[in-house]
Protein backbone atom coordinates (compact mmCIF):
# COMPACT_ATOMS: atom_id res chain seq x y z
CA UNK A 1 0.00 0.00 0.00
CA UNK A 2 1.64 3.20 -1.28
CA UNK A 3 -0.24 6.72 -0.79
CA UNK A 4 0.79 10.20 -1.27
CA UNK A 5 -1.19 13.91 -0.66
CA UNK A 6 -0.45 16.97 -0.91
CA UNK A 7 -3.01 18.36 1.78
CA UNK A 8 -4.11 21.67 3.46
CA UNK A 9 -5.33 19.83 6.41
CA UNK A 10 -3.78 19.61 9.97
CA UNK A 11 -1.11 16.16 9.64
CA UNK A 12 -1.56 13.92 12.66
CA UNK A 13 1.76 11.90 12.30
CA UNK A 14 0.46 8.96 14.40
CA UNK A 15 -2.61 8.63 12.13
CA UNK A 16 0.22 8.54 9.31
CA UNK A 17 1.78 5.86 10.97
CA UNK A 18 -1.31 3.51 11.58
CA UNK A 19 -1.84 3.64 8.00
CA UNK A 20 1.27 1.21 7.12
CA UNK A 21 2.31 -1.94 9.38
CA UNK A 22 1.55 -5.82 9.16
CA UNK A 23 1.80 -8.62 10.60
CA UNK A 24 5.34 -9.63 8.59
CA UNK A 25 6.74 -6.61 8.37
CA UNK A 26 8.73 -6.18 12.11
CA UNK A 27 10.13 -2.46 11.64
CA UNK A 28 8.08 0.57 11.35
CA UNK A 29 9.38 4.09 10.41
CA UNK A 30 7.95 7.75 10.88
CA UNK A 31 9.92 10.90 9.96
CA UNK A 32 8.12 14.22 10.74
CA UNK A 33 9.57 17.36 9.63
CA UNK A 34 8.32 19.90 11.87
CA UNK A 35 8.02 24.03 11.15
CA UNK A 36 11.25 25.37 13.50
CA UNK A 37 11.29 28.54 15.08
CA UNK A 38 14.47 29.85 13.71
CA UNK A 39 16.24 29.72 10.48
CA UNK A 40 20.34 30.06 9.83
CA UNK A 41 20.03 31.91 13.29
CA UNK A 42 16.78 34.31 12.66
CA UNK A 43 13.75 33.93 14.84
CA UNK A 44 10.98 32.81 12.94
CA UNK A 45 7.25 33.03 13.71
CA UNK A 46 5.91 30.91 10.88
CA UNK A 47 5.97 29.54 7.57
CA UNK A 48 3.82 29.11 4.33
CA UNK A 49 3.96 26.45 2.22
CA UNK A 50 3.03 26.86 -1.58
CA UNK A 51 2.73 24.06 -4.03
CA UNK A 52 2.04 23.81 -7.47
CA UNK A 53 -0.77 21.41 -6.38
CA UNK A 54 -1.55 19.80 -9.92
CA UNK A 55 2.37 18.57 -10.10
CA UNK A 56 3.17 18.60 -6.42
CA UNK A 57 0.75 15.55 -6.12
CA UNK A 58 1.86 13.10 -9.21
CA UNK A 59 5.57 14.18 -7.90
CA UNK A 60 5.02 13.19 -4.61
CA UNK A 61 3.75 9.50 -5.71
CA UNK A 62 6.07 9.16 -8.16
CA UNK A 63 8.89 9.19 -5.27
CA UNK A 64 7.13 7.39 -3.32
CA UNK A 65 6.64 4.49 -6.08
CA UNK A 66 10.09 4.80 -6.65
CA UNK A 67 11.28 4.35 -2.99
CA UNK A 68 8.73 1.28 -2.58
CA UNK A 69 10.19 0.06 -6.10
CA UNK A 70 14.04 0.61 -5.42
CA UNK A 71 14.19 0.34 -1.84
CA UNK A 72 11.55 -2.84 -1.37
CA UNK A 73 8.93 -1.77 0.96
CA UNK A 74 5.29 -2.20 -0.01
CA UNK A 75 4.09 0.26 2.76
CA UNK A 76 4.26 3.75 2.61
CA UNK A 77 2.57 6.91 3.21
CA UNK A 78 3.59 10.18 2.61
CA UNK A 79 1.45 13.23 3.36
CA UNK A 80 3.01 16.94 2.55
CA UNK A 81 0.48 19.61 4.05
CA UNK A 82 0.64 23.19 2.58
CA UNK A 83 -1.01 26.62 3.62
CA UNK A 84 -0.02 28.84 6.60
CA UNK A 85 2.00 26.99 9.35
CA UNK A 86 2.64 28.00 13.08
CA UNK A 87 5.85 26.54 14.88
CA UNK A 88 5.79 23.51 16.05
CA UNK A 89 3.26 22.45 13.35
CA UNK A 90 3.79 19.28 10.93
CA UNK A 91 4.38 19.96 7.84
CA UNK A 92 5.08 16.44 6.29
CA UNK A 93 4.98 13.01 7.51
CA UNK A 94 6.78 9.95 6.52
CA UNK A 95 5.95 6.46 7.53
CA UNK A 96 6.96 3.26 5.72
CA UNK A 97 6.97 -0.44 7.30
CA UNK A 98 9.01 -3.51 6.35
CA UNK A 99 10.26 -7.18 7.14
CA UNK A 100 13.55 -5.68 8.20
CA UNK A 101 14.65 -2.47 9.43
CA UNK A 102 16.98 -1.20 6.29
CA UNK A 103 14.58 -1.05 3.90
CA UNK A 104 12.12 1.70 6.31
CA UNK A 105 14.82 3.58 7.18
CA UNK A 106 16.13 3.70 3.41
CA UNK A 107 12.36 4.43 2.08
CA UNK A 108 11.92 7.01 4.55
CA UNK A 109 14.82 8.68 3.99
CA UNK A 110 14.24 8.35 0.36
CA UNK A 111 11.45 10.08 0.02
CA UNK A 112 12.51 13.07 2.32
CA UNK A 113 15.33 13.74 0.50
CA UNK A 114 13.74 13.40 -3.34
CA UNK A 115 10.78 16.30 -1.85
CA UNK A 116 13.51 18.31 -0.90
CA UNK A 117 14.66 17.78 -4.72
CA UNK A 118 12.15 17.37 -6.98
CA UNK A 119 8.45 18.61 -5.42
CA UNK A 120 7.06 21.97 -6.49
CA UNK A 121 6.52 23.13 -3.14
CA UNK A 122 8.17 26.72 -1.61
CA UNK A 123 8.10 28.20 2.09
CA UNK A 124 7.81 31.63 2.94
CA UNK A 125 9.63 32.38 6.07
CA UNK A 126 7.65 34.68 8.51
CA UNK A 127 10.49 36.10 10.43
CA UNK A 128 10.22 37.94 14.47
CA UNK A 129 10.68 41.05 12.70
CA UNK A 130 7.38 41.10 10.28
CA UNK A 131 9.48 40.57 7.24
CA UNK A 132 8.83 37.34 5.30
CA UNK A 133 11.27 35.71 2.92
CA UNK A 134 11.04 32.45 -0.08
CA UNK A 135 13.33 29.92 1.63
CA UNK A 136 16.50 29.38 -1.37
CA UNK A 137 15.96 25.83 -2.81
CA UNK A 138 17.25 23.37 -5.22
CA UNK A 139 16.55 23.71 -8.82
CA UNK A 140 15.03 20.50 -10.01
CA UNK A 141 16.60 18.09 -12.15
CA UNK A 142 15.55 17.70 -15.58
CA UNK A 143 15.52 21.06 -16.30
CA UNK A 144 17.47 24.12 -17.49
CA UNK A 145 19.85 23.56 -20.57
CA UNK A 146 18.99 20.13 -21.97
CA UNK A 147 20.84 16.98 -21.31
CA UNK A 148 23.36 17.48 -24.04
CA UNK A 149 23.92 20.88 -22.56
CA UNK A 150 23.29 22.83 -25.89
CA UNK A 151 21.83 25.67 -25.42
CA UNK A 152 18.37 26.30 -26.05
CA UNK B 1 -0.78 31.35 -37.35
CA UNK B 2 0.09 31.40 -33.70
CA UNK B 3 -0.11 29.29 -30.71
CA UNK B 4 -1.07 29.89 -27.15
CA UNK B 5 0.44 28.20 -24.02
CA UNK B 6 -0.33 28.92 -20.47
CA UNK B 7 2.89 30.27 -18.70
CA UNK B 8 2.05 29.74 -14.60
CA UNK B 9 4.12 31.23 -12.37
CA UNK B 10 4.77 30.53 -8.24
CA UNK B 11 6.31 31.34 -5.03
CA UNK B 12 8.78 34.00 -5.85
CA UNK B 13 8.39 33.87 -10.06
CA UNK B 14 4.57 35.06 -8.71
CA UNK B 15 5.39 37.79 -6.87
CA UNK B 16 7.68 38.97 -9.09
CA UNK B 17 5.55 39.34 -12.29
CA UNK B 18 2.39 39.83 -9.91
CA UNK B 19 0.28 37.16 -11.31
CA UNK B 20 0.06 33.16 -11.09
CA UNK B 21 -0.93 32.94 -14.84
CA UNK B 22 -0.82 34.52 -18.42
CA UNK B 23 -1.34 33.54 -22.03
CA UNK B 24 1.70 33.94 -24.14
CA UNK B 25 1.32 33.45 -28.19
CA UNK B 26 4.32 31.97 -29.62
CA UNK B 27 4.84 31.16 -33.32
CA UNK B 28 4.50 27.31 -34.18
CA UNK B 29 7.81 25.33 -32.94
CA UNK B 30 8.70 27.87 -30.43
CA UNK B 31 10.38 25.79 -27.77
CA UNK B 32 10.56 26.37 -23.99
CA UNK B 33 13.39 28.87 -24.75
CA UNK B 34 11.87 31.46 -26.83
CA UNK B 35 8.96 31.44 -24.55
CA UNK B 36 11.22 32.41 -21.69
CA UNK B 37 12.58 35.04 -24.40
CA UNK B 38 9.36 36.39 -25.13
CA UNK B 39 8.28 36.60 -21.67
CA UNK B 40 11.96 38.83 -20.94
CA UNK B 41 11.55 40.64 -23.60
CA UNK B 42 8.30 42.23 -22.56
CA UNK B 43 10.90 44.31 -19.56
CA UNK B 44 9.58 44.57 -16.39
CA UNK B 45 8.79 42.86 -14.08
CA UNK B 46 9.12 39.90 -16.81
CA UNK B 47 13.22 40.69 -17.26
CA UNK B 48 13.55 39.98 -13.84
CA UNK B 49 12.65 35.84 -14.80
CA UNK B 50 16.00 33.91 -15.19
CA UNK B 51 17.37 33.53 -18.91
CA UNK B 52 17.27 29.77 -18.01
CA UNK B 53 14.29 29.11 -15.30
CA UNK B 54 13.37 25.57 -14.19
CA UNK B 55 10.18 24.76 -16.10
CA UNK B 56 7.40 22.02 -16.31
CA UNK B 57 6.02 21.24 -18.95
CA UNK B 58 2.26 19.83 -18.53
CA UNK B 59 3.02 18.99 -14.94
CA UNK B 60 6.63 17.25 -15.91
CA UNK B 61 9.83 18.98 -15.87
CA UNK B 62 11.10 19.82 -18.91
CA UNK B 63 14.58 21.52 -20.95
CA UNK B 64 14.62 24.31 -22.08
CA UNK B 65 14.61 23.38 -25.96
CA UNK B 66 11.42 21.34 -25.43
CA UNK B 67 9.14 22.44 -28.17
CA UNK B 68 5.78 23.66 -27.09
CA UNK B 69 2.26 23.10 -28.57
CA UNK B 70 -1.33 24.75 -28.65
CA UNK B 71 -2.84 24.96 -24.72
CA UNK B 72 0.42 23.32 -23.27
CA UNK B 73 0.93 24.60 -19.41
CA UNK B 74 4.47 25.72 -18.91
CA UNK B 75 4.86 26.53 -15.06
CA UNK B 76 7.86 28.50 -13.63
CA UNK B 77 9.16 26.66 -11.32
CA UNK B 78 11.70 28.55 -8.47
CA UNK B 79 14.30 26.52 -6.62
CA UNK B 80 11.67 23.83 -4.87
CA UNK B 81 12.21 24.33 -1.09
CA UNK B 82 9.38 21.12 0.46
CA UNK B 83 9.72 19.11 3.42
CA UNK C 1 16.42 15.16 27.26
CA UNK C 2 18.16 11.76 26.79
CA UNK C 3 16.10 8.88 28.20
CA UNK C 4 16.79 4.87 28.58
CA UNK C 5 14.23 2.27 29.65
CA UNK C 6 13.55 -1.36 29.91
CA UNK C 7 9.78 -2.30 30.72
CA UNK C 8 7.82 -5.08 30.74
CA UNK C 9 4.95 -2.43 29.81
CA UNK C 10 3.26 -2.16 26.77
CA UNK C 11 4.96 0.51 24.38
CA UNK C 12 3.17 2.78 23.33
CA UNK C 13 5.29 5.11 20.32
CA UNK C 14 3.34 7.74 20.03
CA UNK C 15 4.07 8.47 23.61
CA UNK C 16 7.50 8.01 23.07
CA UNK C 17 7.50 10.34 20.09
CA UNK C 18 5.77 12.95 22.38
CA UNK C 19 8.70 13.05 24.37
CA UNK C 20 11.32 14.31 21.92
CA UNK C 21 10.38 17.50 19.79
CA UNK C 22 11.58 20.55 20.28
CA UNK C 23 10.52 24.40 19.08
CA UNK C 24 13.97 24.18 17.72
CA UNK C 25 13.73 20.91 15.64
CA UNK C 26 12.75 20.53 12.68
CA UNK C 27 12.50 17.07 12.43
CA UNK C 28 11.91 13.97 14.40
CA UNK C 29 12.01 10.65 13.84
CA UNK C 30 10.17 7.46 15.46
CA UNK C 31 11.87 3.80 14.38
CA UNK C 32 9.57 1.40 15.70
CA UNK C 33 10.60 -2.76 16.45
CA UNK C 34 7.34 -5.12 16.31
CA UNK C 35 6.59 -8.90 16.52
CA UNK C 36 6.03 -10.24 13.13
CA UNK C 37 4.87 -13.39 12.39
CA UNK C 38 7.45 -15.62 10.74
CA UNK C 39 11.36 -15.81 10.62
CA UNK C 40 13.55 -17.30 8.00
CA UNK C 41 10.07 -18.31 6.67
CA UNK C 42 8.83 -20.06 9.44
CA UNK C 43 5.65 -19.14 11.25
CA UNK C 44 6.00 -17.30 14.74
CA UNK C 45 3.26 -17.23 17.07
CA UNK C 46 4.81 -15.34 19.58
CA UNK C 47 8.21 -13.96 21.46
CA UNK C 48 9.49 -13.95 24.26
CA UNK C 49 12.03 -11.35 25.06
CA UNK C 50 14.51 -11.83 28.24
CA UNK C 51 16.57 -9.75 29.21
CA UNK C 52 19.81 -9.05 31.99
CA UNK C 53 18.05 -5.89 33.45
CA UNK C 54 20.50 -5.05 35.56
CA UNK C 55 23.04 -4.75 32.62
CA UNK C 56 20.44 -3.47 30.01
CA UNK C 57 19.14 -0.34 31.05
CA UNK C 58 22.99 1.00 31.69
CA UNK C 59 23.80 -0.36 28.64
CA UNK C 60 20.54 1.21 26.63
CA UNK C 61 21.64 4.13 27.95
CA UNK C 62 25.13 4.64 27.30
CA UNK C 63 23.96 4.09 23.55
CA UNK C 64 22.28 6.47 24.00
CA UNK C 65 24.64 9.30 25.18
CA UNK C 66 26.62 8.21 22.44
CA UNK C 67 24.54 8.62 20.01
CA UNK C 68 23.60 12.16 21.82
CA UNK C 69 27.34 13.12 21.67
CA UNK C 70 27.98 11.81 18.29
CA UNK C 71 25.76 12.24 16.32
CA UNK C 72 24.58 15.64 17.57
CA UNK C 73 20.96 15.17 19.05
CA UNK C 74 20.23 16.55 22.57
CA UNK C 75 16.43 15.08 22.17
CA UNK C 76 16.48 11.33 22.25
CA UNK C 77 14.22 8.68 23.83
CA UNK C 78 14.65 4.81 23.57
CA UNK C 79 11.96 2.02 25.33
CA UNK C 80 12.64 -1.86 25.36
CA UNK C 81 10.12 -4.10 26.34
CA UNK C 82 11.00 -7.29 27.75
CA UNK C 83 8.55 -10.41 28.57
CA UNK C 84 6.20 -12.13 26.07
CA UNK C 85 5.05 -11.01 23.13
CA UNK C 86 2.35 -11.37 20.66
CA UNK C 87 2.69 -10.89 16.95
CA UNK C 88 2.10 -7.42 16.05
CA UNK C 89 3.09 -5.66 19.73
CA UNK C 90 6.04 -3.16 19.61
CA UNK C 91 9.35 -4.40 21.02
CA UNK C 92 11.33 -1.55 20.76
CA UNK C 93 10.53 2.20 20.46
CA UNK C 94 13.14 5.11 19.80
CA UNK C 95 12.55 8.54 19.11
CA UNK C 96 15.10 11.23 18.12
CA UNK C 97 14.52 14.84 17.48
CA UNK C 98 16.77 17.06 15.89
CA UNK C 99 17.03 20.90 14.50
CA UNK C 100 17.74 19.16 10.92
CA UNK C 101 17.43 15.72 9.94
CA UNK C 102 20.34 13.91 9.55
CA UNK C 103 21.49 14.03 13.39
CA UNK C 104 17.58 12.34 13.90
CA UNK C 105 18.03 9.68 11.35
CA UNK C 106 21.33 8.97 12.30
CA UNK C 107 20.71 8.79 16.32
CA UNK C 108 18.20 6.53 15.55
CA UNK C 109 19.94 4.18 13.44
CA UNK C 110 23.01 4.42 15.62
CA UNK C 111 20.83 2.91 18.45
CA UNK C 112 18.93 0.35 17.06
CA UNK C 113 22.18 -1.07 15.48
CA UNK C 114 23.77 -0.54 18.89
CA UNK C 115 21.41 -2.17 20.79
CA UNK C 116 21.59 -5.63 18.25
CA UNK C 117 25.07 -5.74 19.39
CA UNK C 118 25.76 -4.88 22.71
CA UNK C 119 22.29 -4.88 24.89
CA UNK C 120 22.15 -8.43 27.10
CA UNK C 121 18.30 -9.00 25.59
CA UNK C 122 17.56 -12.15 23.98
CA UNK C 123 14.33 -13.58 22.08
CA UNK C 124 12.94 -17.05 21.69
CA UNK C 125 10.79 -17.60 19.18
CA UNK C 126 7.45 -19.61 19.73
CA UNK C 127 6.78 -21.19 16.36
CA UNK C 128 3.31 -22.33 14.86
CA UNK C 129 4.48 -26.06 15.46
CA UNK C 130 4.46 -25.43 18.87
CA UNK C 131 8.22 -25.78 19.54
CA UNK C 132 10.58 -22.77 19.96
CA UNK C 133 13.69 -21.65 19.83
CA UNK C 134 16.33 -18.84 20.67
CA UNK C 135 17.39 -16.38 18.12
CA UNK C 136 20.32 -16.78 16.74
CA UNK C 137 22.75 -13.30 17.77
CA UNK C 138 25.42 -11.34 17.95
CA UNK C 139 28.65 -11.51 20.47
CA UNK C 140 29.26 -8.42 22.00
CA UNK C 141 32.17 -6.50 21.43
CA UNK C 142 34.61 -6.30 24.41
CA UNK C 143 34.21 -9.89 25.17
CA UNK C 144 36.28 -13.25 24.77
CA UNK C 145 39.74 -13.50 24.46
CA UNK C 146 41.69 -10.46 25.55
CA UNK C 147 42.24 -7.42 23.33
CA UNK C 148 46.00 -8.60 23.09
CA UNK C 149 44.39 -12.01 21.71
CA UNK C 150 46.08 -13.98 24.17
CA UNK C 151 45.06 -16.66 25.97
CA UNK C 152 43.05 -15.74 28.98
CA UNK D 1 41.45 -19.24 51.31
CA UNK D 2 39.22 -18.72 48.43
CA UNK D 3 37.10 -16.12 47.06
CA UNK D 4 33.55 -17.02 45.54
CA UNK D 5 31.75 -15.17 42.79
CA UNK D 6 28.39 -15.06 41.52
CA UNK D 7 27.97 -16.69 38.00
CA UNK D 8 24.83 -15.61 36.20
CA UNK D 9 23.28 -17.43 33.37
CA UNK D 10 20.74 -16.06 31.12
CA UNK D 11 18.49 -17.04 27.91
CA UNK D 12 20.58 -20.29 26.42
CA UNK D 13 22.87 -20.83 28.85
CA UNK D 14 20.09 -20.98 31.59
CA UNK D 15 18.31 -23.35 29.67
CA UNK D 16 21.85 -25.43 29.51
CA UNK D 17 22.59 -25.20 33.00
CA UNK D 18 18.89 -25.27 34.78
CA UNK D 19 19.49 -22.28 36.72
CA UNK D 20 19.99 -18.76 36.47
CA UNK D 21 22.83 -18.23 39.12
CA UNK D 22 25.68 -20.24 41.32
CA UNK D 23 28.17 -19.42 43.66
CA UNK D 24 31.80 -20.71 42.69
CA UNK D 25 34.82 -20.87 44.46
CA UNK D 26 38.10 -19.92 42.92
CA UNK D 27 41.23 -19.38 44.09
CA UNK D 28 42.57 -15.99 45.11
CA UNK D 29 43.61 -13.91 41.61
CA UNK D 30 41.63 -16.41 39.28
CA UNK D 31 40.90 -14.95 36.05
CA UNK D 32 37.65 -15.32 34.01
CA UNK D 33 39.02 -17.76 32.16
CA UNK D 34 39.79 -19.63 35.06
CA UNK D 35 36.14 -19.56 36.11
CA UNK D 36 35.07 -20.79 32.90
CA UNK D 37 37.54 -23.57 33.30
CA UNK D 38 36.17 -24.66 36.28
CA UNK D 39 32.48 -24.71 35.90
CA UNK D 40 33.00 -26.65 33.07
CA UNK D 41 35.00 -29.18 34.40
CA UNK D 42 32.10 -29.81 36.61
CA UNK D 43 30.74 -32.17 33.50
CA UNK D 44 27.37 -32.04 32.06
CA UNK D 45 25.49 -29.74 31.74
CA UNK D 46 28.04 -27.26 32.33
CA UNK D 47 30.59 -28.91 30.40
CA UNK D 48 27.75 -27.37 27.09
CA UNK D 49 29.27 -24.15 28.14
CA UNK D 50 31.85 -22.42 25.23
CA UNK D 51 34.78 -22.37 26.42
CA UNK D 52 35.19 -19.05 25.18
CA UNK D 53 31.76 -17.35 26.30
CA UNK D 54 31.63 -13.61 26.34
CA UNK D 55 30.88 -12.63 29.89
CA UNK D 56 30.06 -9.28 32.05
CA UNK D 57 31.92 -8.83 35.09
CA UNK D 58 29.73 -6.45 37.80
CA UNK D 59 27.50 -5.49 34.59
CA UNK D 60 30.41 -4.63 32.13
CA UNK D 61 31.39 -6.59 29.48
CA UNK D 62 35.09 -7.68 29.81
CA UNK D 63 37.43 -10.05 28.33
CA UNK D 64 38.31 -14.06 29.47
CA UNK D 65 41.81 -12.58 31.30
CA UNK D 66 39.72 -10.01 33.54
CA UNK D 67 41.41 -10.99 37.11
CA UNK D 68 38.48 -11.63 39.38
CA UNK D 69 37.58 -10.29 43.24
CA UNK D 70 35.14 -11.80 45.67
CA UNK D 71 31.45 -11.09 45.08
CA UNK D 72 32.14 -10.54 41.37
CA UNK D 73 28.73 -10.50 39.35
CA UNK D 74 29.92 -12.87 36.50
CA UNK D 75 27.05 -12.88 33.78
CA UNK D 76 27.38 -15.58 31.08
CA UNK D 77 26.25 -13.67 27.85
CA UNK D 78 24.63 -15.72 24.92
CA UNK D 79 25.11 -13.79 21.33
CA UNK D 80 22.29 -11.10 22.15
CA UNK D 81 18.89 -10.49 20.55
CA UNK D 82 17.93 -7.14 21.03
CA UNK D 83 15.68 -5.22 18.96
Amino acid sequence: MIEAEVTTDVIDPTEVLSRVGDDAHGAALLFVGVVRDHADGRPVTGMRYDAYVEMAQPELARIADEAAARLGTDALVVVHRTGELDIGEVSVAIAASSPHRAESFDATRYVIEEIKKRVPIWKKEHYADGRDGWVAGVVPPGTGLSASGGAP
Amino acid sequence: MSISVNALFFAAYRDLVGTGEIAVELSPGATVGDLVQALRARGAPFDGLPEQPAVAVNRTYAFLDEPLAADDEVAFIPPVAGG
